[in-house]
């Protein structure tokens, strides 16, 4: 049950950390909330037994994409309208 | 080495692109040769694989990559390369038009992306190397990984032109990726209920359970054909093909138009009948019902929207969105014939837009412009491209013998033995379109007068043309002569189309499709 | 009631994970389609591709089963055995067996994940070439928001080709399934152009002006907008292939721009080639 | 607009909640995909096939090889597409005050990551190198070294990474990591097995067929490793540059 309620309470921070990866204005913390998001996600995945694949997303998406994402974001604009 | 043809038709691009990103840093201009070696040995090695299939027993190659062989592993352990008649007449298709544009390209690379080559020829060949894979694999996920490899390759040398053709890549990935996505997806569902990736083996599970009715496998069904239909860029979702092409260098529009919605058609060709299996596909859902109409719709406002562009390439991409209608509805018309014209038309469409966007790149080199009005009283400056061109064109309309007559004919059959009267419809509808789209180009082409009857020239004649706008003054020749290669392919393909609609036949023959009375 | 509840319990505590997939992967896909922000619909388009890759590992889930790495015992090597059983050493020595159809249960299925691992790679690929066409466009049109970009591809297209410009407004507005309310938005390109037309084009223009910018200058840019956009097509009418002027043009929709362009045609002819 | 653009994503979300009731039972070991043939064969016999402990690695570059070589030239394709799009595509020269970076790096930064980068370094190679044994791989490896050269430019700055590692080095690196895992599928078909087929090794390395298959994996993912290590340092590099290569965050 433990295992369940873990997952059950990543599942619903992942919905969180989507929407809110979003909605926010600032480019930047966009990013940086995307980070959140892939790592609760390979956080769940390693949960879930996928070791492989929660690493990769470790280094890929919480780690390659959010500097690749800030690296883009530094050389255009940082408001976003929506 | 003869055995595994098969495998060099991959190898020898694959190769061939590092080394042009290897070698090009050094030397730029090594990359030309390169690319059009390794294409030539590709070409040779899918020549010598059809031979293979013509001549074994059953008219299939499964290559397992890996050595994960049949008799001592589960089918599906290893990655398999399932050629049959129909996946190397594609496999041919890419590579020989990839051959005739890598020819062609060295004039526009150098012009239109000067320094990028090596970049250029690259991703050229792997764009190549992902086409040919897409028909060859026999693994749905190795399919989704080669789609991606070929798309990814296509938004990189599309977006290598100008700032406008980058916005309209980023719709193209946009909507690329979703699709690509949702056949990810559907694979899933069909993984999850299958338990195999190996297409051969998806097709015996289903067969075996009757899975035909579980709801996973109709949504599955769905979601892959959507993601296809959007890779197709079949009518609701054409959206990104237009502006991509149109905007994008010479070259890689020459060889994305006439190849990657023909690829995605074969892909669907192949999920329809090898994967999911006739029942399921055509008896077991509405579909059979529904896709004729959407291909109506389809036809119709591709067509109509081809007849308001003022621009030969923008156009052209209309057209190439019309004649996914076309196929999408030949093989949804469900009958033997409508499946060979499907697959012709899939040959025939390739060679033909090939010309066509050669043709308009030649155009483009010389008029500086390809919109209409820039046309004016080109034929008598460049008599050989603008035959080329409309031998291109005749084919599109499909007038005898260009090869475009003779696949249209098996639609209409087709149409006509499953009694799809709209589909027919259609077809002779979207035909007098292109009818008068052709015509009004070659009336442009020929002519310097307005529609009016106004003489625009300066000159003396009946055409109005001075002196110099009658100059004869083509090409140069490493551009047109891959274009009268083509526009001449045109015409073999047309006066050969016996021989290969019996080796359609010979693959449709194991498939139960229906052929009406009376034929 | 009892199988209302076990449905519940079967879609929301059991099912939860598919349930969720679903759910971001709507959040993503909508993202991609109705954001504004080209970024933005980046990162709804990652958040759509971990979606799926969510749904395959759950797939790939086996109740009670461990990673897909063999136990010490089942090791092929036997090297990490450390169990003092005697026979397990042993049986470690004769080198691997093939397992028992009792302990395959014990492993995750290995498959979806390797799967994954592609599918998670072909993403940041994906990703890492949409940013470069984000910088690109960037550079081109100095924003990345859709519809700034869209009215200023509008308005090159116009300057290039009068004619076609009404047309190919139509095919651009459906290419990106994004429609802006069409009388704001010629106000806006033409705001937008006024303010190019006084500026230099290579800075870094402020794009994405403030609404109370847009309303303020919005009077003044409905009365200039004939004008700048006949000073704009009569530059790209010069065009040396077709320095004719083009009477028969559907220039309907601003017909009076047509008839300036007329007069004004082969002035200062300023080509501008699509390419570059 | 935007409730317009709701009605598909309801509908395929629709679509899917729809199937999602036909699934197998969760986590269920008697679910088609876990009891197939084809996973059972994976949990089995990978040992006896191949002597890797970790079936990941083994399904990834063995059993799916093919998969897996493509994926390395999609990244391979990622970073030739990011040159291609960025090349000589600013306008702003690439000495332009705008985006010069004149903070000096800062002391304690740089100190740490000097301490850090061998240590990641070390890491990257056990990832590689272990990844038979342990969660890992070429893939894995190839971004942590990739993200040591990374983090060398965010201490310091772009060109201090670049003099590590210059752009013309990336290219190279990364068509060399093709080649390798290429290669040593194209030796294994010219000893007379298929495409990929490792077990010929043998025949000319001194280990069993499994064996073979077994280092062969290694090779192949040092050459997956380099490709990604090469293209994520060239992603970073270009994209925080414009592909200008100079200055950048």
């Amino acid at each position: 049950m433990g295992l369940e309620l873990f997952n059950t309470f990543i599942l619903l921070l992942l919905v969180v950390a989507a929407i809110v990866a979003l909605r926010v204005k600032d480019l930047l913390t966009a990013s940086v909330v995307f980070g959140v998001y892939s790592f609760l996600m390979c956080l769940l995945w390693a949960e879930m037994g996928a070791v492989d694949v929660a690493f990769t997303e470790a280094t890929v998406g919480a780690g390659i994409s959010t500097v690749v994402m800030i690296a883009t974001i530094f050389n255009l604009k940082r408001k976003s309208s929506d | 080495m003869m055995e595994n043809a098969i495998a060099w038709i991959l190898i020898f691009p694959l190769f061939g692109s590092v080394a042009c990103a290897i070698l090009g840093m050094t030397n730029r201009k090594i990359c030309y040769p390169i690319a059009v070696l390794s294409l030539a040995c590709a070409l040779w090695a899918g020549i010598e694989t059809l031979n293979q299939l013509i001549a074994s027993e059953e008219h299939t190659v499964a290559y397992l990559l890996g050595g994960w062989t049949l008799d001592a592993y589960p089918r599906g352990v290893g990655i398999e390369l399932h050629a049959d008649i129909l996946g190397i007449l594609i496999t041919l298709v890419v590579l020989g038009v990839g051959l005739i544009v890598s020819v062609y390209s060295k004039l526009p690379v150098q012009e239109e992306t000067p320094g990028k080559e090596p970049l250029f020829y690259t991703l050229f060949l792997l764009q190549v190397t992902g086409l040919a894979g897409i028909c060859l694999t026999g693994d749905a996920f190795n399919l989704y990984v080669l789609i991606e490899v070929a798309a990814l390759t296509g938004y990189g040398l599309i977006a290598m032109g100008s700032n406008r053709a980058a916005a309209a890549t980023f719709n193209y990935v946009m909507l690329g990726t979703i699709g690509a996505s949702f056949y990810l997806l559907g694979v899933g569902y069909l993984y999850i209920k299958t338990g195999t990736l190996n297409m051969v083996g998806i097709h015996d599970v289903i067969e075996a359970n009757g899975l035909a009715d579980s709801a996973t496998m109709q949504v599955a069904f769905v979601l892959i054909g959507m993601g296809i239909l959007i890779k197709m860029a079949f009518f609701p979702f054409h959206a990104w093909l237009p502006n991509a092409y149109c905007n994008a260098p010479t070259a890689t529009s020459s060889l994305l138009a006439p190849l990657v919605t023909k690829v995605m058609i074969y892909v669907m060709i192949r999920m329809v009948l090898s994967v999911f299996g006739v029942e399921f596909s055509f008896e077991s859902t509405m579909w059979t019902d529904v896709v004729p109409w959407l291909v109506v719709v389809a036809i119709v406002c591709a067509a109509v929207m081809a007849l308001a562009q003022r621009e030969i390439k923008r156009m052209l991409s209309y057209l190439i969105v019309a004649e996914v209608g076309y196929m999408v509805g030949g093989v949804w018309i469900y009958n033997y014939y409508g499946f060979i014209g499907s697959i012709f038309h899939v040959i025939s469409d390739a060679c033909m837009t090939l010309c066509l966007f050669l043709g308009a790149g030649l155009i483009l080199r010389k008029a500086k412009t390809t919109h209409f009005d820039g046309l004016r009283g080109l034929f008598s400056k460049m008599p050989l491209t603008m035959t080329g061109f409309f031998i291109g064109g005749f084919s599109i309309i499909g007038l005898p013998p260009t090869c475009g007559f003779f696949s249209k004919w098996y639609l209409i059959t087709g149409g006509m033995v499953s009694e799809r009267w709209e589909y027919m419809v259609v077809l002779m509808f979207s035909t007098m379109v292109m009818v008068v789209l052709f015509f009004r180009l070659i009336e442009r082409i020929h002519l310097a007068v307005t529609e009016s009857g106004q003489n625009l020239g300066h000159g003396h004649g009946d055409l109005g043309l001075t002196e110099e706008q009658t100059r004869f003054d083509e090409g140069p020749l490493s551009m047109l002569i891959p274009l009268l290669v083509s526009a001449s392919v045109v015409l073999i393909v047309g006066i050969y189309n016996q021989d290969i609609v019996s080796l359609i036949e010979i693959f449709l023959d194991e498939f139960n499709l229906p052929r009406g009375e009376g034929h | 009631m009892f199988e209302e509840g076990a449905i519940i319990n079967e879609l929301f505590i059991e099912r939860l994970n598919y349930l969720i997939y679903v759910v971001l992967l709507l959040i993503g896909l909508h993202a991609m389609i109705s954001k504004n922000n080209l970024m933005k619909k980046l990162i709804g388009m990652s958040i759509f591709q971990t979606a799926i890759i969510l749904f395959y590992v759950s797939v790939g889930v086996k109740e009670g089963a461990s990673i897909p790495i063999y136990l010490p015992e089942h090791d092929p090597h036997g090297s990490h055995v450390s169990l003092g059983a005697g026979n397990e050493t042993e049986e470690a020595s004769h080198g691997p067996v093939v397992l028992e159809a009792g302990l395959i249960k014990k492993y995750a299925n290995p498959l979806p994940h390797v799967l994954m691992l592609t599918a998670i790679v072909v993403g940041v690929a994906t990703l890492g070439l949409a940013l470069a066409l984000c910088q690109r466009i960037y550079q081109g049109y100095g924003t990345i928001e859709e519809d700034e970009i869209l009215a200023k591809i509008e308005r090159e297209e116009m300057r290039a080709h009068p004619s076609v410009a009404v047309k190919s407004m139509e095919s651009s507005k459906t290419a990106t399934s994004k429609v802006k309310k069409p009388a704001t938005k010629s106000k806006e390109s033409s705001t937008l152009s006024a303010k190019r037309a006084k500026s230099n084009p290579k800075t870094k223009a402020k794009t994405a002006p403030s609404t109370s910018q847009l309303k303020s200058s919005r009077s003044k840019s409905a009365s200039s907008q004939p004008k700048t956009s006949a000073s704009k097509s009569s530059s790209a009418m010069a065009k040396p292939a077709t320095s004719k002027p083009k009477t028969k043009a559907k220039t309907t929709a601003r017909p009076k721009s047509a008839s300036t362009a007329k007069k004004t045609a082969p002035s200062k002819a300023k080509p501008r080639t699509p390419k570059k | 607009m935007k409730k317009i653009s709701l009605i598909p994503v309801l509908l395929v979300g629709a679509l899917l909640v729809y199937a999602a009731q036909d699934f197998p039972e969760w986590g269920s070991p008697n679910s088609p995909a876990s009891q197939s043939p084809v996973s059972s064969h994976f949990i089995a016999n990978t040992g006896v096939d191949t002597e890797v402990p970790n079936m990941v690695t083994a399904v990834l570059a063995d059993y799916r090889g093919f998969d897996t070589m493509f994926e390395t030239v999609v990244v391979f394709i990622a970073g030739m597409a990011v040159l291609a799009i960025l090349k000589n595509s600013s306008k702003k020269k690439a000495g332009s005050k705008e985006f010069e970076v004149d903070v000096e790096p800062d002391l304690i930064v740089t100190n740490t990551v000097r301490l850090l980068i061998p240590v990641i370094q070390i890491f990257a190679f056990y990832v590689l190198a272990h990844g038979h044994v342990s969660p890992g791989g070429g893939f894995q490896g190839g971004v942590v070294m990739g993200a040591s050269f990374i983090l060398i430019a965010l201490s310091w700055d772009l060109d201090t990474a670049l003099a590590r590692f210059p752009a013309d080095r990336c290219t190279l690196v990364a068509g060399l990591g093709i080649v390798l895992y290429a290669g040593i599928g194209l030796l294994s078909m010219f000893l007379g097995g298929e495409f990929l087929d490792y077990a010929e090794l043998a025949q000319i390395f001194p280990v069993s067929r499994e064996m073979a298959r077994y280092h062969a994996m290694l090779g192949v993912e040092i050459g997956v490793g380099l490709t990604v290590t090469a293209i994520m340092f060239s992603l970073y590099a270009n994209l925080s540059t414009e592909g200008r290569l100079k200055g950048g965050l």
